[in-house]
């Protein structure tokens, strides 16, 4: 049963190797997001195969706290990617008055830069608005 | 134990205060100052203790050393404990009067002064490690307190720098602790032999440790983070934490380093240090703002320590390490001088001290005092300093290195004459110009004063490190 | 060949591979992914060492914190010019060749792994107040260590706050949204406390303990933050610094104590040790959990907010 | 070989069966919604089947306890998840594949 145990995470981990290259191939972000709920899912599984092992039980509460927090990145990612038309309350983030050091700063270019890509698909009227103030055309 | 145990101490009194004024938020300076009387009172009390008992040693938790923590206070802890008391408390004196200085100092610094001190009574490898990287961080934090753009990549920029640094040093702590299962430097001392785990952990722990302390071709990240943090961060930067990673490599070289190991090496880092000495006073002549020249003659005198390393211990290492206690009170001092020029001036531009010496006397009157310990010259404490050098150098027949010696004396002189012949000029034009308050120069004055002081009573504080190992 | 021995081949081979790619990927985006992969195929290495309280932070602040403090700046990075962000990969790969092998070199000349310090460390467990070595290494053979360490966090915290100033930044978030995010944080965070709990509680006897825990609740909060369910809480509100402090200031106390009866530093009666590194380790939870959501004040939540078109790559 | 031990290989090697159809299916579908249905789909059935295979060779019942905890904790993140990049790609405007 040991043995087999370990062939198949083995096999998993191989899996999640070939599956890496979907990280280069893309094209996009959400497709390489993926990948990360691919490794996500395999790791939980190579670790609770790990953890029966005889001595390695803790490996079991690795595989908890994986399961439990593959999910905050995939947040993380979808803020990132896809609250670009969401309402802001009061100034938009990164406006010009920010008292800000070098980041917030950023965001200015940023978001002027991203709208205007934006407002080339199908952007909303809000961020029309930033757009005006790209500094450069959308490409 | 019937004694209180200023060991511990040292250590414990800023840590409290530390934690205390970051939770008093922007009131922490009534709080910085009863921590500065208080750590001031337990520095000294461990000085009085090892002027009479000598070593102290202090097992953290009750756990003896391979296990547990070994504290232990010798002379050079107890010399180094002090220079922190007298210039952090400066350094808190003159932040309360400096106009502009960001609340967040006061709780910054006193987890630096924590740190400092921390680092001046380990006798543990891995406890050393903590104490640098709690330096690495306040100093960061230090730098990026001026929330300037620019400071702010100084701050990155020493931050990823001392990072790497302290890696290295771990690396070289993982290995010798895997080849003899201890981290108390005199035990490791007496089980390390020559031989690879050795040399490659040694290697990557000095060359970390050299990273830290800017010894050239490393100093890079200096200049920029001592020009750009707040004026009472840098005092405490240029004046302290900047030499906290040589106090670990002098621990390191004379407790752990076998013997064999030490000539190459330390003529190595001698020749770099050598280098360094020149340089940084070369491109302090070359700069034209007067915070970046400090910077550069910083990494100047850092590189003279370096000199302890080819030269060995005795003399050398007296001279070395009360090159440290001088420099620290004396660049302490310029740092606080320049940060009240530049608010009075509003920038630091050499060309804007012209005919500033009339309106701020006692700011100049700083400059030319401390300006001694730089050049080396009678009666300061960088003169006993490098004649206690100059002669190790003479006595061990390397007398190249008394060559580097006065050639960077004759050199800093050249950049601190070039500042007060500037200050002394008549004034182009009636710039106005703000006042320095009192509260903030009379620090800076005070301190020049300690760095002229240590080479008027030399003795006893050499005496003290006489009672070190 | 075992098919332990196959794992351990295919994680030594892939890692460094994958180290690399993060290096040299000009893609930022691409990058974090890999970055994220790197996080847990290290987990799994450390899964196989018989590591696990490493395997648990890595696990933790890996895919729980890291991943999603490096997408909040993705926006804040992509505005920098190429040219500043250009990683020099060749001195990278340069660097590391030649730290391995130094590395290498003294590794074979180590000893053949002696017991070490582990006998002392067994020895000493009866009276440590706790049965798992690793906590009783942390939190009373060396517990100055620890102190120390949860003091550069303290740094750390006052670090963020000069670099990110979170004092006016409250009022440019959007109000909590009924959303996906907001599902996910409700079914997800109780889960995240009790596991925290739960790991603080098993660090007395097997591997867990206040790091793992505080990253475990650091990335509940996270949920929260980006739920909008959470706001992000000033530094300069007396009541997050009490917070942050209470930890650091029970574990300071608890080390000036003995000295006042004119014991040593951090001496604990035997008799109270399991208790006092309980309650240690429980406040400890907080600081370090607090800690790292400093790192996602309102500055950085409000500029992860770049829009959709930026998902697909550029054709 | 007791029959118990039979019927938990079976179900690991069902398992990573599944595993093995969701990178495939990762590689070989044509866009990202079509990827994430092979993934998220097979990868949970597959972690169910090495949990259950596990779970029946279990030492005590609060390890089966947590294996199923393990599991239903990746269920909810992961379905979830899956709608988050899903509806990342959606707003970014990638159209879903047409059979041509």
């Amino acid at each position: 049963m040991a043995e087999l145990r370990a062939a198949v995470a083995l096999f998993l981990v191989l899996t999640v190797l070939v599956g890496m290259i979907r990280v280069a191939r893309g094209p996009s972000f959400a497709d390489r997001m993926l990948v990360a709920l691919l490794m996500g899912t395999t790791g939980v599984a190579v670790l609770v195969l790990l953890a029966a092992s005889p001595g390695a039980g803790a490996l079991r509460d690795v595989a908890l706290v994986l399961s439990l927090l593959a999910s905050v990145t995939v947040v993380a990612f979808a803020r990132l990617a896809a609250s670009g038309r969401e309402p802001a309350a009061g100034p938009a983030p990164g406006h010009p008055d920010a008292p800000a050091p070098a980041p917030a700063a950023a965001t200015v270019t940023v978001t002027a830069t991203v709208t205007a890509t934006a407002a080339a698909t199908d952007a909303t009227a809000a961020a029309g608005a930033d757009a005006a103030a790209a500094p450069e055309p959308p490409p | 134990m019937t004694e209180p145990a200023w060991v511990a101490g040292v250590v414990v009194i800023p840590l409290v205060g530390a934690l205390i004024a970051v939770l008093a938020g922007r009131r922490a300076a009534p709080i910085a100052v009863v921590t500065a009387v208080g750590a001031a009172v337990a520095a000294a009390a461990l000085v009085r203790q090892i002027a009479r008992d000598g070593v102290v040693e202090h097992a953290v938790g009750g756990w003896a050393a391979p296990l547990g923590i070994a504290l232990r206070a010798d002379g050079l802890s107890a010399l180094f404990v002090a220079a922190v008391a007298v210039v952090g408390t400066a350094a808190i004196v003159y932040a309360l009067a400096h106009p502009g200085t960001p609340h967040r100092f006061h709780a910054a610094w006193l987890l630096g002064w924590a740190g400092l001190a921390a680092l001046a009574v380990s006798a543990d490898a891995f406890n050393l490690y903590v104490a640098l990287e709690l330096l690495t961080l306040a100093g960061a934090t230090l730098v990026a307190l001026a929330s300037e753009a620019a400071a702010l990549r100084a701050a990155l920029r020493y931050i990823l720098l001392a990072l790497a640094g302290s890696l290295a040093y771990l690396f070289g702590v993982v290995l010798l602790y895997a080849a003899h299962a201890t981290l108390e430097l005199s035990a490791l001392g007496a089980a390390v032999t020559p031989g690879p785990v050795t040399a490659v952990a040694i290697a990557a722990m000095v060359a970390g440790l050299a990273l830290k302390s800017a010894l050239f071709p490393l100093h890079g990240w200096l200049p920029p983070a001592y020009a750009g943090a707040p004026a009472a961060s840098a005092v405490v930067l240029a004046g302290l934490l900047g030499k906290a990673s040589f106090l670990v490599l002098v621990r390191l070289w004379f407790e752990v380093v076998p013997p064999s190991l030490r000539p190459d090496a330390g003529l190595l880092l001698g020749v770099l240090g050598a280098a360094g000495a020149l340089w940084g006073a070369v491109l302090a002549l070359r700069q034209t703002r007067l915070r970046r020249l400090l910077a550069y003659s910083s990494v100047g005198q850092l590189g003279y320590l370096f000199l302890v390393f080819p030269l060995g211990t005795g003399p050398a290492l007296a001279g070395a390490v009360y090159l440290v206690l001088a420099h620290a009170a004396a660049k302490a001092a310029l740092f606080m001088a320049a940060g009240s020029i530049e608010r009075a001036c509003g920038s630091d531009e050499l060309g804007a001290l012209r005919g500033l010496a009339p309106r701020m006397p006692l700011t100049f009157l700083t400059i030319g005092l401390a300006g001694l310990t730089l050049m080396g010259l009678p009666p300061s404490g960088g003169f006993v300093a490098k004649w206690l050098l100059l002669g190790a150098s003479l006595e061990t027949g390397q007398w190249w290195w008394a060559i580097v010696l006065v050639v960077g004396g004759f050199l800093a002189a050249a950049y601190v004459f070039r500042v007060l012949r500037l200050a002394f000029l008549p004034a182009a034009g009636a710039a106005a110009i703000a006042r320095a308050p009192r509260g903030a120069e009379l620090p800076a004055l005070a301190l020049a004063l300690v760095s002229l002081g240590l080479g008027l009573a030399a003795a006893p504080p050499l005496a003290l490190l006489g009672a070190g190992p | 060949m075992s098919a332990g021995l196959a794992i351990d081949a295919a994680l030594a081979l892939v890692l460094p591979v994958l180290a690399w790619a993060v290096v040299a990927t000009p893609d930022l985006r691409k990058a974090i992914v890999l970055f994220m992969a790197l996080g847990l195929v290290a987990a799994l290495a450390w899964a196989r060492l018989a590591a696990p309280d490493i395997a648990l932070v890595e696990a933790a602040i890996g895919t729980g914190v890291t991943g999603a403090l490096l997408m909040s700046c993705v926006p804040w990075a992509e505005s920098l010019t190429p040219a500043s962000r250009r990683a020099r990969a060749d001195l990278a790969l340069a660097g590391a060749l030649a730290v391995v092998a130094c590395l290498g070199w003294a590794i074979r000349a180590l000893p053949e792994a002696g017991p070490g310090l582990t006998p002392a460390v067994l020895g000493a467990l009866e009276v440590s107040g706790v049965e798992h070595p690793v906590t009783a290494v942390l939190l009373n053979y060396r517990s100055y260590d620890t102190l120390l360490e949860i003091v550069v966090l303290v740094a750390a915290a006052i670090g963020i706050d000069a670099v990110l100033p979170d004092d006016d930044a409250r009022r440019r978030l959007a109000p909590p949204a009924r959303s996906l995010v907001g599902v996910l944080s409700h079914l997800l965070v109780p889960g995240a406390v009790l596991v925290a709990g739960f790991l603080v509680w098993k660090g007395a006897h097997a591997p867990g303990g206040a790091f793992q825990a505080g990253a475990v609740l650091a990335a509940g909060g996270i949920l929260l933050l980006f739920a909008r369910r959470l706001r992000p809480v000033p530094f300069a509100a007396r009541a997050l610094r009490g917070a942050l402090l209470a930890g650091p200031l029970l574990f300071l106390g608890v080390a000036v104590a003995p000295l006042v009866r004119g014991g040593r530093l951090l001496e604990l009666p035997v008799a109270w040790a399991g208790v006092l590194i309980l309650a240690i380790e429980t406040v400890l939870v907080v600081t370090i959990a607090i800690v790292l959501l400093m790192f996602f004040p309102a500055r950085v939540l409000a500029s992860s907010r770049a829009p959709a078109a930026t998902v697909e790559d550029p054709p | 070989m007791t029959a118990l031990e039979l019927v938990a290989g079976a179900l690991l090697c069902a398992g990573a069966a599944f595993f093995l159809a969701g990178t495939v299916g990762l590689l070989r579908f044509p866009d990202v919604y079509t990827r994430l249905h092979a993934l998220t789909k097979a990868d949970n059935l597959g972690l169910g089947l090495i949990v259950a295979g596990l779970a029946l060779d279990a030492g005590s019942v609060a390890e089966a306890l947590q294996l199923g905890i393990i599991w239903s904790l990746v269920m909810v993140s992961s379905s979830l998840s899956c709608q988050l990049v899903a509806r990342a790609a959606r707003r970014a405007g990638v159209a879903p594949w047409r059979r041509r």
